[in-house]
């Protein structure tokens, strides 16, 4: 489905890695580890297409993402390190912005039922600048849950949650991959996935690709 | 690697300056208009049609860099800028010169001044982004755009003259069925202009042959190098 | 729509634009833009009258006159068909000789005296030593005289 | 692709009036800085009348300029820039509905307010009217060309210098034919050629601004 050949990544004249391949299939998750400063977060951005490698490319259905971005796009959900979320709009209407740039409008039913499962039932009209920073971070949880893609990228999905937020996108994640999605993270917090997960090591060790 | 070339172009740009400068200032005649003044016209015409052929370089060389990825047609963009800049000023200041003597004043608000200042702003803009964005590639790919859509701005600078009753005289050479110039001042001008060029080719190449030793100051080859010396 | 439709559609807007804007700029510079007016526009009036403005044209041979006692001059500019008088106070420029084209910034008077506060000299696109020159009016000459027999 | 443009457009628009104080900024300057020349300069009618175009065409460019920084920094700052280059839509769309919504909030109150700042500067009638279709012309354009701007400066610490110098270059046609066409107006001219052209100029932004202001957002994202 995904497929990552011979990709190199320079940063401020720093080589993070090179001749890096591997390739993601359908209902597969994989880990990207590596100490920080290691490139985890550039290559996820790289993956995206919002940054360009100095060398390789990134595939989608066997085409460069370049050239199919509509396509990959409509398939592919990404959440960053940053909140993504407007502090003078609702939790509602956060939700509905961050799903308008997907081209999907759902039902306000649809809609709160997510902000159930991620714990938000109720807060709808809370406008974004009342939330917690782990609030916040849900909101993006039930925007994965709603963006109905394949494929999620997730750089450090973890941040701020508490322990049952873990446990949340945990879960997701595990019912995702029965769903036949793909997942690609990275975290520095625990992740204890009850499912076969391959990983990619960036950093010291020179990418090797481990299979546990 | 560019170094002979380098010679070559150094050599023959001082060779057909000098030649130049020797046909411009002592053997052309004097105008029948202008008299002796007019001669700042081998400095001024060569550097102003320097200034938009540079400019001209560098937005075709960041096009390249940015729709196929080639690096060295950044570095050439990039290499280019304080070239172009220089000989923008110099157009201005001999302009200034020639205008003080012959229109009356030095500086006149119309559109082919107008626009050639605009012009330096450009190249001045190019310069600042080029250099307050850290990471090269992006900075490369930023400013290169800005060298594209600059662009729009140089047809304005070289049909000024046709487009509105400017004070600035017409074109003198490009008019290919007949130049109206004396073929002995013409001479000259057009020498002065190749050796501009040839000058303008080989600072570009060592601008460049050192931006691409800088940028690659951390990776093997250029440390190999400076182990040999 | 498909993506290679919706790209279609928005490729053929961009070119409709441009092309929009080609037709629109090559309209605007029919119209005048001037830097200077004629001595025959501000005749028909299409000059500013409360405002300075300025006129460009030609040094009448033979229109100069000096003050004696004042560095004040008074010309006469014209395009060929119109002629004006220009009245200026200062030191002109070099190339300020009859026969030469000029722009003046000034205002017009009452009297349809233009009064200038600058008087810039312009020279042409043509560069030749002044024997050339005078060889080509005087050919110039001969021709006109040949045809005004016939 | 429609529903994209709108739907942005609308949550823009539903931003900005939330935040009605940082809405009336660049109106408040722009009337500030017209209104600060009548008290440097000798206020007769004629000088005023004189440099009227001038002054209210700079005091507008500066505005618009001022404003610009709100075009993507706060969705670069929040990651929000980022959902919207991965959106399957075309990113110049995209970008389109936020130049349309940065003109709505800056550029056509500019526009509303500017006759009576006309009046204060005794212009007469006629070049009123001309001032507001030149504004109305080039208004857009200092928005379409200056998201160009932004998207090349918005991830630089400090941009705001760097900004003017990279953008003003890019403004000075629209000031010159702008305020040109008031000056004229004012003289009783036509003014045909200077709208025409200031036509041409927003007919070739809004074609080909987006795409370059995409290009840029990519690049700038790119690091």
């Amino acid at each position: 489905m995904l497929e990552i050949q011979t990709l190199e990544c320079v940063r401020d004249d720093r080589l993070l890695f090179s001749e890096l391949s591997f390739s993601v299939a359908e209902a597969e998750v994989l880990q990207i580890e590596g100490p920080n400063g290691s490139g985890k977060t550039s290559l996820l951005r790289i993956i995206c297409g919002l940054r360009l490698p100095e060398a390789g490319q990134v595939m989608w259905q066997g085409e460069p993402i370049s050239s199919n971005r509509e396509d990959y796009y409509a398939n592919m959900v990404y959440i960053g390190h940053l909140p993504c979320i407007k502090a003078d709009l609702t939790v509602l209407e956060n939700v509905r912005s961050l799903l308008d740039t997907r081209s999907l409008t759902l039902s306000n039913v649809v809609i709160e039922a997510a902000l159930a499962k991620v714990g938000l039932a109720s807060y709808e009209d809370v406008p974004g600048k009342a939330l917690s920073s782990g609030q916040r971070r849900r909101i993006l949880l039930a925007f994965i849950e709603l963006a109905q893609a394949r494929l999620w990228i997730l750089d450090e999905p973890l941040t701020a949650l508490d322990v049952q937020g873990v446990a949340l996108m945990e879960s997701m994640i595990l019912e995702h991959r029965q769903a036949g999605g793909s997942v690609v993270f990275t975290t520095h917090h625990g992740m204890q996935l009850d499912c076969d997960m391959r990983s990619v090591q960036l950093g010291s060790i020179k990418h090797q690709q481990q299979e546990n | 690697m560019s170094a002979p070339l380098i010679k070559w172009f150094t050599v023959s740009a001082l060779l057909i300056g000098l030649y130049g400068l020797y046909l411009g200032l002592f053997v052309a005649p004097t105008d029948y208009q202008q008299g002796e003044s007019y001669r700042i016209i081998f400095i001024h015409v060569p550097a102003a049609w320097m200034s938009l052929f540079i400019y001209m370089v560098m937005a075709i060389s960041s096009g390249i860099g940015i729709i196929w990825q080639i690096r060295l047609a950044d570095m050439v963009a990039a290499a280019s800028a304080p070239i172009g800049a220089s000989f923008t000023f110099i157009a201005l200041v001999t302009g200034a010169l020639w205008g003080k003597p012959m229109w009356g004043a030095y500086w006149v608000w119309d559109a082919r001044l107008t626009s050639e200042l605009i012009l330096l702003f450009l190249y001045f803009g190019y310069m600042a982004l080029q250099s307050a964005i850290e990471d090269q590639r992006s900075a490369d790919k930023a400013s290169g755009l800005l060298a594209i859509v600059g662009v729009v701005n140089i047809p304005i600078i070289h049909y000024s003259v046709e487009w509105w009753n400017t004070l600035h005289q017409g074109a003198t050479v490009a008019k290919f069925d007949k130049p109206s110039m004396h073929i002995d001042m013409l001479i000259p001008l057009l020498l002065m202009a190749v050796a501009f060029k040839l000058f303008y080719a080989a600072v570009v190449l060592v601008r460049t042959r050192n931006e691409a030793l800088y940028r690659d100051r951390n990776r093997r080859w250029v440390r190999e190098l400076i182990e040999k010396l | 729509m498909n993506r290679r439709s919706r790209r279609k559609v928005l490729i053929i807007a961009i070119v409709f634009g441009v092309a929009v804007a080609a037709v629109l700029g090559l309209t605007a510079f029919e119209e005048n833009l001037l830097y200077f007016y004629s001595p025959t526009q501000v005749k028909e009036g299409e000059a500013p009258q409360t405002h300075s403005f300025r006129v460009g044209g030609l040094v009448v041979d033979g229109s100069v006159k000096r003050a004696p006692d004042s560095l004040m001059v008074q010309f006469d500019v014209t395009d060929n068909t119109e002629v004006m008088t220009v009245e200026y106070t200062g030191i002109l420029p070099d190339l300020f000789r009859e026969g030469q084209g000029i722009v003046a910034m000034g205002n017009l008077q009452a009297d349809g005296k233009f009064v200038a506060q600058e008087v810039l000299a312009k020279h042409d696109e043509n560069y030749m030593p002044p024997e050339v020159a005078a060889a080509l009016k005087a050919s110039e000459q001969a021709a006109k005289a040949k045809s005004g027999k016939i | 692709m429609l529903k994209a443009y709108y739907h942005l457009l609308i949550r823009d628009l539903r931003l900005a009036l939330r935040n009605r104080h940082e809405l009336a900024n660049p109106l408040i300057f722009f009337v500030l800085v017209v209104t600060l020349f009548p008290l440097a300069v000798t206020p007769t009618p004629d000088a005023l009348e004189a440099m009227a175009p001038g002054v209210i065409w700079v005091s507008a460019l500066l505005a618009v300029l001022l404003s610009l920084d709100r075009l993507f920094k706060q969705d670069y700052d929040d990651g929000s820039l980022d959902q919207l280059m991965l959106s399957p839509n075309p990113l110049m769309i995209l970008v389109l509905s936020k130049v349309t919504a940065h003109w709505l909030l800056t550029g056509l109150p500019l526009v509303i307010i500017a006759p009576l700042l006309g009046l204060f500067m005794s212009l007469p009638m006629e070049a009123v009217s001309v001032l507001i279709y030149s504004l109305l012309l080039g208004t857009p354009v200092l928005s379409l060309v200056g998201a160009i701007g932004v998207s090349l400066t918005v991830a630089v610490n400090r941009g705001g210098v760097l900004l003017s110098l990279i953008i003003l270059p890019l403004y000075i046609p629209i000031l010159i034919f702008g305020a040109n066409a008031v000056d004229v107006a004012s003289d009783g001219l036509p003014v045909t050629g200077q709208l025409l052209f200031l036509g041409a100029v927003l007919a070739l932004a809004v074609s080909l601004a987006p795409l370059a202001t995409s290009v840029a957002l990519r690049i700038t994202a790119s690091r």
